[in-house]
C-alpha cells in the first residue's frame, strides 16, 4: 500500500510538469491548428535562463519570472521569424514543422556553445532537501512547491483565457481568425501574445523539472517534446484543460507502467495507448469539455 | 448515355442536433431536367452531398433506376454515373484546364497500375483516347482555346463552365448541378441555360439546384421547391411561380432572391 | 586523373552512399507526401525492414536479393495493418499515429534481444550493399514516381492531396489510393532500411528512431514535394550540409539549423520551386483549396 | 543535375580539406575520432580529445620522437554512426593516417571499425567498453579497461567488505554500453551468489527514476547496481537517496559512470558510490602527477579516466612509432603496438594482453566528500 502511495506521489509529481508544459503546445494549437516543434527548445531555454538567474543569486519565485519570461521571449522569436513570416508566404504547414523542428535545433547547438554540452544543477539549497515520511511515504518540500507553482500557473492561464481582454482576444482568434479580424481584435498582435503565453509555460516547465530532478542541459528538450505531444493526444488538440488532465494522467501512466508492469515497456505502453486513443477517440479522452475547432 | 431516374425517399440529416433536412422525398425523371429550389440554408446542398454520398443519410432512401444508392461512398455513388458540380467551384487551381477535365475520365481507365509502368501501349492508346475527348468536350462548351491555361488563372464563368465539363467528362447517366449560375451576369445565365438544354437533348438526367427562379423555370420540366428541411411545393416551372408558399418562402425570407 | 578519381571515391563512397540511401528514402516520403500522408511511420518501416533482412541473411541464409525484398515486404505489411486505421486520421493525428506506431516498433527492438539484440544491436553484419544497389534503387523509384505521375493514378493523387472532396466525387477511391501509397512508401522505406543494414556493418534500435523519421521528411519537404527531383536535392544537400560544414566543428548545428530555416522561409515551396516561375501565386491557391477542404471535412 | 551534384561534393572536399603541411619533420597523422557536440557522447568525447591533445603536444615538444612530428586531426562526428564512417573513410583514404585513436561510442566503433581493419589502419579505442570491439580484427586495440575486466573486482571488494545477499539492478536499455554493462553486471551478481531482487530500466533522456527506485526500495536490496552513464548515474543516486533508500544499501556503478560530473550533480548522497576504474586522480606515480597538473593547466579542469586512457593511446602510438621506426610501413606499426609492454604510463605501467586489451590491473574507487579515493580494505 505504501509502495502504492508513493508511485501516486511520483506520478502526480511528474505530471505536474508534463501537465505545465503541454498546456502551451496544446494553447498553440488551439488558436493556429500547428503544432510548434521547437516548444521543445524553448523548455530547455528557460530551464538555463532560471538557472542563470538562479546562480546571480536571484530568490527562487525571481527567477521562476525570469524562466518564464525567457521561454516566453523565444516563444514570440519563433512566431516572428518562422510562423509570421510563412503565413505570410502562404507556406504549407509542413514548411512550419520542418522551420521549428530546425530552430529547435539552432537553439540546441547555441545552448551547446554558451552553457557546454554537460548536465548541470540548479544550485542546492536547504530547505530543498526538506521531505516528510508518512506512513512510509517520502513525500519532498520541492515536489509539494513545485506542485503548487504548477497549479498556480494553471490557475494563472486559466484566468487570463477567461477573464481578461487578452483572453477574450486568443479565443475569438481560436474560434476563427476572419471573424476576429470583424470584431476589431488585433490578429498579429493576439498570435504573438499566444506565442508568448506558450513559450513561457514551456520555460516554467523546463524550470520546474530542472529544479525537481536536478538536470538542465541542452538536449532536456527533446524527449519532453514527445511526452507534450503524448499529452496533447491524450487532451485532445487545443483542449487546455485537456492537457492538464493529460499531463497527470500520462505521469500516473508512465509510473504505474513501471511499476506494476515492467519499466523496459513503459514506453510501449504509453505510445501503444495513443494510438489506440487516436483510433478509438481521436479527439482525445477529455473532448467533452471543450467544443471542438470548426 | 441513357440518363437514369433518380429516386429520393423521406432523407434526413441533422449536424449535432441541428436538423439540416427533415425529410425529402421526390423524383428527378430519366432524361429530364428537374429543379430543385429554396431559399438559403433550405437544405438543397444537404440533399445533393447526400444523393452522392458525401454524408450519410440518416433516414430514408434514395434510388436509381430503383437500385439503392442509400450507404454508397462518394467514389462508388460516381461510379455508378453520378456526376456533380460545386457551389463554391473546386477546381484544381494549380493544373491546367485539360488536367481538370482529364480528372473526370478516371473512371474510363481500365489498364491497371502495373501495365501503366510497364509502359503497355494500351496504356498510351487510353490516354490519347481521353485526353482527345475532353478537347472535344471543351470545344463543346467553347472553351477549347483555354485547354492549356492554369485553372486558377480563369474568369469565374469558365471556371464553372470547367467543372460542368469536368462532370461531363466522367459519362454521367446523373448530372447534379450545385448553383452553376451563382455569380453569373445575365448573358453568362442565358448561355448556361442553354447548355443545360444541350445536355438535356444528349440523354442525360439533370438535378439543378438554384436560386434563380427565372433560370430554373426556363429549362426545367419540374420543380422541387424546399424550405427548413422539407419539401413545401413541387410541379411544372408555371405552377411553381404561382405557389403561395413558394412565394411566401421566397420573399418572407430571403430578399436576396 | 584516374587515379584522382579512384582516391575521391575512397574517401567519399561512404557520403556518396548514404546520399543516395537518404534519396531512397526521400521518395518513400515522397510518395506519401504527394498524398498527404506526413509520415513519421520511415523509422519504424525502416527497423522492420532492417531486422527482417538481417535475419533473413544471418540466420536463415539467404543470398541477398531476396532477404532485401523479404525486409522491404514485411515493411510494406506494416504499412498495410497500421494504414487500414490510421489513414482515417487527418493531418496533424495522422503524424502523431504513425510516431507512435515508431516508437512502439523502437521499443520492441530494444526489448526483443533474441532477434534483434537489444540495444547492443546486430553487429558483424556482411556488407552486401554496393554503391550501384542503391543507385539502381533510386532510378527505379524515380521511374515509377515519373510514370505514375503522368497516369491517371497520379492524376488521382493530385486531385486528392489537393481537395479530396472533388477526387471522390469523380469516382476516385481516395482511401485506397491513399492507402496504397502509404504501403509503397513502407516497401521503399523497408528496402531502404535493408539496404542500410547491409551498408554499415552494424545496426542497433537507436537508428529507427524519432530523428529518422524527422529527417526522412526533411528530404523531400527541402527539395520540393512538387517536383521529382526534389527528394533527391533534398537528400544530398542534407547529408552533405554536415560535412560540408565540418570546417567549424562550434557553429555546426547552428549553421544546419539556420540554413534550413532559411530555405523554408524563402523558398516555402522547397528548393526546386526555384524552377518555377509561377510558384508564388500557385502556392496561395494550393492553401485556400486545402484550407477549403478542411472545412469541407469538420 | 549530375554535374551539379559533383560540384558540390568537390566545394565539400575543398571546405573539410586541411592543410597538414609540415616542413622538416616528417609528419605523423594522427585521427581523433571523438564526438564534441550531440549529447552525452560529448561528456566523453571532449575529455579524450583534450587528453589526446595534451599527450601530442608534450610528445611533440620534448623531441623524442626526432623527425617525426605527430599531427592530431580531430573529427566531430556527434555521436552519429553514418558520420563516424564518413571520417574514417577520409581519414584513411585523403589525410593517409597512421593510426586512429576513437570513436567515442560503441556503436560508432562497430560501424567504422571494420574500415580500419580492412584498410590496415590501427585503430585505438580509449571509451569504448562493450565486449566485442576488439573482436572486430587484429588492427583493433582499446586502452580503456571493458566492463568485465573492472567490475568483478569491485564486487569482490564490496562482497567481503559488506557480505551483501541480495542486489537491484537498474540500466539503460537503449544504450549499448550500458546493455552491455548490465550483463557483466549480472554475471558477475551470479557467481558471487547474490540474488538479484530486482532489475529495473531506464532510457535516454529519462530524468525521472523514482518509479523504479520506489520498486526497488520496496525490493529492500543489499546493494544497488547502476548501469549507467555519469550524469544518469548521478541523478538515480541522488533521486535513490531522496526517496529513502538507506545508506546501508550501497551502490555501485560502472566504468563510464567515474566523470567529475558525478559528485557535482549527486552532491553528498554520492558518499560511499564505489567504482572501478582502470585509472584515478590520485594515483601516486611522477608520471601521473605531472599529467594532472598539466591537464589542470591547459584546461582549468580536472582530468577523469576517459581523458586519462586518450592520454595514454598517444603515448602508446608514440612508443610503437618509435619502436617500428616510422608510419612508412602500417602493419609494422601495428605489430608494435600490439607488442606494447610495461610502457611506463599514468597509471603505473601498459601492456596489452593477446587479445589487445589493455593489462592493467582496476582499482576500487569510493567517492568520499566529492571526490574518488581509492578504497580502503
Amino acid at each position: 500500500m505504501s509502495t502504492f502511495l508513493q508511485q501516486l506521489v511520483n506520478g502526480i509529481s511528474l505530471g505536474s510538469t508534463y501537465a505545465v508544459f503541454a498546456m502551451g503546445c496544446t494553447l498553440i494549437f488551439g488558436v493556429l491548428n500547428i503544432v510548434n516543434m521547437a516548444q521543445g527548445a524553448f523548455f530547455m531555454g528557460g530551464a538555463y535562463f532560471g538557472l542563470e538567474a538562479a546562480r546571480l543569486g536571484l530568490p527562487a519565485p525571481l527567477a521562476l519570472a525570469v524562466a518564464l519570461a525567457g521561454g516566453g521571449l523565444l516563444g514570440m522569436l519563433s512566431e516572428l521569424v518562422i510562423f509570421r513570416t510563412l503565413r505570410a508566404r502562404g507556406g504549407h504547414r509542413w514548411m512550419g514543422l520542418v522551420a521549428s523542428l530546425a530552430l529547435a535545433r539552432m537553439m540546441i547547438g547555441l545552448a551547446q556553445e554558451i552553457f557546454g554540452t554537460q548536465v548541470q544543477r540548479y544550485p542546492a539549497s536547504d530547505l530543498m532537501q526538506i521531505s516528510w515520511e508518512i506512513a512510509d511515504v517520502r513525500i519532498q518540500l520541492l515536489q509539494v512547491v513545485l506542485l503548487l507553482v504548477s497549479l498556480l500557473l494553471m490557475a494563472l492561464l486559466a484566468f487570463v483565457l477567461q477573464r481578461s481582454s487578452i483572453g477574450r482576444a486568443i479565443r475569438t482568434v481560436a474560434f476563427s481568425e476572419d471573424v476576429a479580424r470583424i470584431v476589431g481584435v488585433p490578429v498579429g498582435r493576439t498570435i504573438l501574445a499566444t506565442f508568448f503565453l506558450a513559450g513561457a509555460l514551456a520555460g516554467a516547465a523546463g524550470m520546474l523539472l530542472g529544479n525537481l530532478f536536478n538536470v538542465v542541459s541542452p538536449f532536456m528538450g527533446e524527449q519532453m517534446l514527445v511526452k507534450g505531444l503524448t499529452v496533447i493526444i491524450l487532451g485532445g488538440l487545443g483542449n487546455v484543460p485537456g492537457a492538464v488532465a493529460g499531463g497527470f494522467l500520462l505521469g500516473l501512466i508512465e509510473v504505474f507502467s513501471v511499476a506494476y508492469v515492467s519499466s523496459s515497456f513503459r514506453d510501449a505502453i504509453g505510445f501503444g495507448l495513443i494510438f489506440v486513443i487516436l483510433l478509438v477517440k481521436p479527439n482525445g479522452l477529455f473532448s467533452g469539455f471543450e467544443e471542438r475547432r470548426a | 448515355m441513357i440518363g437514369v431516374q433518380l429516386e429520393v425517399w423521406k432523407i434526413a440529416k441533422r449536424f449535432q442536433g441541428i436538423v439540416a433536412v427533415d425529410s425529402i422525398s421526390f423524383v428527378a425523371a430519366a432524361r429530364q431536367v428537374t429543379g430543385l429550389i429554396g431559399p438559403n440554408g433550405s437544405g438543397k446542398t444537404t440533399t445533393m452531398n447526400m444523393i452522392t454520398g458525401l454524408y450519410p443519410a440518416d433516414a430514408g432512401r434514395i434510388t436509381l433506376d430503383g437500385v439503392p444508392l442509400t450507404g454508397s461512398p462518394p467514389h462508388q455513388v460516381a461510379a455508378r454515373g453520378v456526376a456533380r458540380t460545386f457551389q463554391n467551384i473546386r477546381l484544381l487551381a494549380d493544373q491546367s484546364v485539360l488536367a481538370n477535365v482529364t480528372l473526370g475520365t478516371h473512371l474510363g481507365h481500365r489498364r491497371s497500375i502495373l501495365a501503366v509502368l510497364a509502359r503497355l501501349p494500351g496504356v498510351a492508346r487510353e490516354e490519347r483516347e481521353a485526353e482527345g475527348r475532353c478537347r472535344s468536350l471543351l470545344d463543346e462548351l467553347r472553351i477549347g482555346h483555354l485547354a492549356e491555361v492554369l485553372a486558377g488563372n480563369l474568369s469565374y464563368g469558365d471556371r464553372r463552365r470547367v467543372e460542368i465539363a469536368r462532370a461531363l467528362a466522367t459519362r454521367p447517366r446523373l448530372l447534379l448541378l450545385d448553383e452553376p449560375a451563382a455569380g453569373m451576369n445575365h448573358s453568362e445565365k442565358e448561355q448556361l441555360a442553354d447548355l443545360i438544354r444541350q445536355i438535356k437533348a444528349s440523354g442525360i438526367t439533370v438535378l439543378l439546384i438554384e436560386h434563380d427562379i427565372d433560370l430554373v423555370s426556363k429549362v426545367t420540366d419540374h420543380i422541387v421547391c424546399l424550405n427548413f428541411g422539407r419539401e413545401i411545393a413541387e410541379g411544372t416551372p408555371a405552377e411553381i411561380r404561382n405557389s403561395p408558399a413558394v412565394i411566401e418562402a421566397y420573399l418572407g425570407r430571403d430578399e436576396a432572391a | 586523373m584516374s587515379a584522382w578519381i579512384s582516391q575521391f571515391f575512397a574517401s567519399y563512397s561512404n557520403i556518396i552512399d548514404l546520399c543516395l540511401l537518404n534519396s531512397l528514402v526521400g521518395y518513400g516520403l515522397f510518395l506519401a507526401l504527394s498524398a498527404n500522408m506526413f509520415s513519421l511511420a520511415t523509422g519504424g518501416f525502416m527497423a522492420l525492414g532492417a531486422y527482417c533482412s538481417v535475419y533473413c541473411t544471418m540466420e536463415l541464409g539467404f543470398p541477398f536479393a531476396p532477404a532485401v525484398f523479404a525486409g522491404a515486404l514485411l515493411a510494406a505489411l506494416g504499412a498495410a495493418a497500421i494504414g487500414a486505421p490510421v489513414l482515417r486520421l487527418r493531418g496533424d493525428y495522422f503524424m502523431l499515429a504513425t510516431f507512435a506506431f515508431t516508437e512502439v516498433i523502437r521499443v520492441i527492438a530494444l526489448n526483443w534481444d533474441s532477434v534483434t539484440g537489444g540495444a547492443i544491436g546486430i553487429f558483424s553484419i556482411p556488407r552486401h550493399t554496393e554503391t550501384w544497389h542503391l543507385a539502381l534503387a533510386v532510378a527505379v523509384v524515380i521511374y515509377v514516381a515519373y510514370t505514375l505521375r503522368r497516369s491517371y493514378f497520379g492524376r488521382a493523387i493530385a486531385a486528392v492531396k489537393q481537395d479530396d472532396v472533388v477526387a471522390q466525387s469523380m469516382g476516385v477511391n481516395v482511401f485506397m489510393h491513399r492507402l496504397s501509397l502509404f504501403i509503397a512508401s513502407g516497401f521503399i522505406c523497408g528496402a531502404a532500411g535493408a539496404l542500410a543494414a547491409h551498408l554499415n556493418y552494424f545496426i542497433g534500435p537507436g537508428d529507427f528512431g524519432l530523428v529518422r523519421s524527422v529527417d526522412a521528411l526533411t528530404y523531400p519537404i527541402l527539395g520540393g514535394v512538387n517536383a521529382l527531383a526534389g527528394p533527391l536535392i533534398g537528400a544530398i544537400f542534407t547529408t552533405l550540409l554536415p560535412e560540408a560544414l565540418r570546417f567549424s566543428n562550434q557553429l555546426r548545428e547552428i549553421l544546419m539549423g539556420a540554413l534550413v530555416v532559411a530555405i523554408v522561409l524563402y523558398l516555402p515551396g522547397g528548393a526546386m520551386s526555384v524552377f518555377k516561375l509561377r510558384w508564388f501565386g500557385v502556392r496561395a491557391g494550393e492553401t485556400k483549396l486545402a484550407a477549403a477542404t478542411e472545412q469541407a471535412q469538420s | 543535375m549530375k554535374r551539379s551534384v559533383f560540384a558540390l561534393l568537390l566545394s565539400a572536399a575543398g571546405a573539410m580539406a586541411f592543410s597538414s603541411a609540415a616542413l622538416s619533420e616528417t609528419p605523423v597523422n594522427i585521427g581523433i575520432v571523438q564526438a564534441t557536440s550531440g549529447g552525452s557522447a560529448a561528456l566523453y568525447g571532449l575529455m579524450q580529445k583534450n587528453g589526446a591533445e595534451l599527450a601530442i603536444d608534450e610528445i611533440n615538444t620534448s623531441g623524442k620522437l626526432g623527425d617525426y612530428k605527430l599531427v592530431g586531426i580531430h573529427q566531430d562526428d556527434a555521436g552519429d554512426r553514418g558520420q563516424s564512417v564518413n571520417i574514417f573513410q577520409r581519414l584513411i583514404n585523403q589525410e593517409k593516417v597512421a593510426v586512429i585513436l576513437g570513436p567515442t561510442l560503441a556503436t560508432s566503433a562497430f560501424a567504422a571499425d571494420p574500415l580500419a581493419q580492412k584498410a590496415g589502419v590501427p585503430v585505438i579505442a580509449s571509451s569504448n567498453t562493450a565486449p566485442g570491439i576488439t573482436d572486430m580484427g587484429d588492427y583493433i586495440f582499446r586502452t580503456s579497461p571493458p566492463e568485465s575486466m573492472v567490475f568483478p573486482g569491485v564486487l569482490a571488494y564490496v562482497k567481503k567488505k559488506y557480505s551483501p545477499k541480495t542486489a537491484a539492478q537498474i540500466y539503460g536499455i537503449d544504450d549499448t554500453l550500458m546493455k552491455s554493462a548490465y550483463a557483466v553486471h549480472k554475471k558477475a551478481l551470479e557467481s558471487e551468489d547474490i540474488k538479484i531482487v530486482a532489475t529495473e530500466t531506464f532510457q535516454k533522456g529519462d530524468v525521472d527514476y523514482s518509479a523504479q527506485l520506489t520498486k526497488i526500495k520496496a525490493a529492500n536490496p543489499d546493494i544497488l547496481v547502476i548501469g549507467g552513464l555519469a550524469e544518469e548515474t548521478a541523478n538515480i543516486v541522488r533521486q535513490a537517496r531522496q526517496l529513502g533508500i538507506p545508506p546501508s544499501t550501497v551502490i555501485l556503478g560502472a566504468n563510464a559512470a567515474i566523470s567529475n560530473k558525478l559528485a557535482e550533480l549527486a552532491g553528498a548522497t554520492a558518499d560511499g558510490f564505489t567504482v572501478g576504474s582502470g585509472w584515478f586522480i590520485q594515483y601516486d606515480s611522477p608520471k601521473n602527477k605531472a599529467f594532472v597538473e598539466a591537464y589542470r593547466k591547459r584546461y582549468s579542469s580536472d582530468p577523469d579516466n576517459f581523458a586519462a586512457q586518450a592520454y595514454t593511446s598517444v603515448y602508446v602510438v608514440a612508443d610503437a612509432v618509435k619502436r617500428a621506426g616510422g608510419v612508412s610501413d602500417l602493419k609494422k606499426l601495428r605489430d608494435a603496438i600490439a607488442a606494447t609492454k610495461d610502457l611506463e604510463a599514468n597509471n603505473g605501467s601498459f601492456s596489452f594482453d593477446a587479445h589487445r586489451e589493455p593489462a592493467v590491473t582496476p582499482k576500487v574507487l569510493v567517492m568520499k566528500g566529492g571526490k574518488f579515493i581509492l578504497a580502503a580494505d
